[in-house]
This record gives structure tokens, C-alpha cells and sequence, in this order.
């Protein structure tokens, strides 16, 4: 799966987007942001609010709650000041 | 026949009178258009530029979704919506929203319809250089701007 | 210090573009730009032009009236607003409102109760000049419109 | 006084401008429109539905209640169609 991220979870992060393997008790968005917090300080300081990350599946608005099956692209945003 | 917005995401500045002049050309039924140009504030001379970002794909996408929901509120002879990125400068443009129907109302509340879900759903992201140097940050996100949803619902 | 509404009645069209980017230049703090272009409806084919009366004199005051009330009650930045008169071909510009703030719906709102106003309460009267040369005779007031002006008492 | 007519108003009277002389009794914009009626056919024509009649004095909207006292001008024209 593609993870890709923008603005200032991009910077924590260090990177603007990578392939990952999820493991298999990984089925949400939760469980996703749970599980990158594990991978390295520089996500545990990107993600220490898991509450303010917006997340895209394929491209669309999804919730935290939603489940990852058929997931090819996740985005992951701070809110977004459009317009 | 269904409308079909146009959608741009560009670096370029734009015409926001020939956008307008394009919303009514060769439409005889086009009594009002509404536009809307949101422009790079100075903040009282903190701010020299913003810094736009976006999420490629989605953000056409997105803003295809918000126009669509439009389209189908309201009976729109004509919707337009560009948003610039990258480096824009203080006292630049930064979006046009342009709308344009048979009266004035639907023309009001469909650019403001717009503008209002551009602000908080489409995946564009300001960051801040200051006049003194000093890393500005990323813009927070406007609590009234979520809030400004809530009277569309 | 009191924005000085920009106010013109004239037979010649107007330039939407240029009288947006005049609301925002030299004016650091402009966010938001929201102009509304009023246009002559072709009206199914049944019409080729208006003829736009008006009491000159009370026509800029009561406009000036209209635009000083806008700029107390929202905290514009600029407001200009043109109103043509005489011939108007089918497919040409009547009206341009342009109202600039810092915020969106400052812009938004006061632009709309501008033309809600200018509808209703300035002197114009419009006749209209039939495609199959038929006295068209004048237009009357919408009923919507006289209802528009209730939202903002 | 100054009177001044505009769109159908003007059309019906057939000038769009005239002087004259109030009698005593015509003291608001209600006893105008009436005293005006009596002036000929063409006024009649004009002003048979005075409710339709707005009216401006000295170029500001007034009702026809009010009192002409002061008025240098008075205009009167149909329900206003501009914008």
C-alpha cells in the first residue's frame, strides 16, 4: 500500500511517501496510525495527535474508522486551509 | 444539460475577468454571475508569500465533487473554480470561484457554497514566510471555517 | 478611517477584471474580493436589448445611500458599484458590485444586500425592445425582489 | 414645485417635467396624486392606480403620508427595476 503524506506530517515524517506492508491486524485507519507510531520517533512526533490527522483513501475524505480493505493510495494531512 | 464546471490547479495567475466574460459567453440566459478572487493577505506586513501545497489527483477530485454538489443544488448556468499553488506573494491571488445562473441568488450561495467547502475539504495546505526570516509555520485551520459548513447542511 | 464607496453611472460598459484588481491594489489586508456582474437576458430569444432609465441626481445618492449602509454594517475594505444606462444589447453587462474585506463573508454579504438594494430601491427603469419589434413596454418589479430586501431588516 | 416623471409615468402624462403651483389644500404626497387626477386624461391615465406610484421628494424616497412641506422636487415613477 502507498502512504502519502503532506505538509507538516510530511515534514515530521521526513519523506513525502513510501510503500508499506501492513500487517495483518492492521484493518482501519486507527489501527494504521497506531501502527506507524511505532515505526520511529520521527512518526511518533508526527502522529502524537492522531486526532488531528485527516486521511484519504484512494483519494477520498475517510474516516478514522473506516476500514482499509481495498486501500491502494492512504494520504495523510494535517486539516486542510484551502481557498 | 448538465453544467460542467471547469477546474484548474495551476501555478500561473489568472484572468479573472476574462473568466467572468467566459461565464456568460454564447449563454443568453445568464443574468448574474458571482465571482469570488481570495487573495494572499500581507497580515499587517508579517507575511511576504504563502506557500501553497496540494494533494495532486485528489484536489481535482475534490474540488470535482464540491462543484458537482453545487451543480446540483442550485441551477447553475455555469461554475468555474481555479486555485493556484506553489510560491504566491503578498497581495497575489490565490482562488476564483466564478458562478453564473439566470438570478442572483443561485449565483450568491453556489460561489459561496463552494468557496466555504474549498476552504476546510480540499486538500490544499498554506505555509507561511515571514517578512523577518523566521520559519512561519503552516496556516491552522479557521474554526469558523468549519463552521461556515454547518449552514449548507 | 472610512472606506470611500466608489460610485459610477454611465452609458459606456465597465471592466469586471480591472475594478476587482483596483478593489484589492495597495490594500494589504484584502482577503476576499466578491464581485457580482448583472447582465441583459436575451429572455429566450424574445429580446434583443433594455433601454435603463433613471432620475439622475437621485440615482447616485440613493446608490451612495445603499453603499454607506453596506459599509456600516460589514467591515469592507472597498465598494464599488456601476450601474449602466441607456441601450444594452442582449448578452451585455447592466451592474457590477464589487465588495473587498478581509474575510470572505464580509464580502459575500455585502455585495448581495448591494444588489438586493440596488434592485428594489434606485431609481432605474427598464423597457425592453422586442426581437419582433412589438412595443415590449417596461419591466416589472419581481415580487422575489421586493421579498429579498426582508432577510436584511 | 418641480415635478418630474419617469419610465410609464412620464410616457402616460407625456412630459417628463413640469412646474406647478400647489393649491392651499394639497399638503402630502396623497393629496398630491389626487389633485394631480384632476388635471386632464392624461394624468387620470397615469395615476389611476396611485398605490403603484412610488414617490421621491427633494430625491428621497418618501411615503404618501408625507408632507410636502420643504419639497423643491417631487418625482414620481413606477416601482424601480434597476440592478
Amino acid at each position: 500500500m502507498k502512504l502519502i503524506y503532506f505538509a507538516w506530517v510530511r515534514e515530521r515524517i521526513g519523506r513525502s511517501e513510501e510503500e508499506v506492508e501492513l500487517p495483518a491486524e492492521v484493518k482501519t485507519v486507527r489501527d494504521l496510525l497506531v501502527w506507524l507510531k511505532t515505526r520511529g520517533p520521527e512518526y511518533e512526533q508526527a502522529l502524537q495527535h492522531p486526532e488531528a490527522i485527516r486521511v484519504a483513501i484512494n483519494q477520498e475524505h475517510a474516516s478514522h474508522k473506516e476500514s482499509l480493505s481495498g486501500a491502494r493510495e492512504v494520504g495523510l494531512f494535517p486539516p486542510m486551509t484551502g481557498g | 444539460m448538465a453544467v460542467e464546471p471547469v477546474i484548474r490547479i495551476q501555478t500561473a495567475g489568472f484572468d479573472a475577468g476574462a473568466e467572468i466574460a467566459a461565464a456568460s459567453r454564447g449563454r443568453a440566459n445568464v443574468g448574474a454571475v458571482v465571482s469570488f478572487t481570495g487573495l494572499c493577505r500581507a497580515e499587517e506586513g508579517r507575511l511576504t508569500a504563502l506557500e501553497l501545497e496540494h494533494y495532486p489527483g485528489m484536489a481535482e477530485a475534490q474540488i470535482g465533487r464540491i462543484a458537482g454538489e453545487a451543480i446540483a443544488r442550485w441551477p447553475l448556468l455555469a461554475l468555474t473554480v481555479i486555485h493556484r499553488v506553489g510560491r504566491i506573494e503578498a497581495g497575489d491571488d490565490i482562488v476564483l470561484v466564478v458562478a453564473a445562473a439566470t438570478h442572483r441568488q443561485a449565483a450568491f450561495d453556489a460561489a459561496s457554497f463552494v468557496m466555504d467547502f474549498l476552504k476546510s475539504e480540499a486538500p490544499f495546505w498554506k505555509k507561511e514566510h515571514r517578512r523577518d526570516g523566521a520559519d512561519g509555520g503552516w496556516v491552522e485551520a479557521r474554526h469558523a471555517d468549519e463552521e461556515a459548513l454547518l449552514r449548507w447542511r
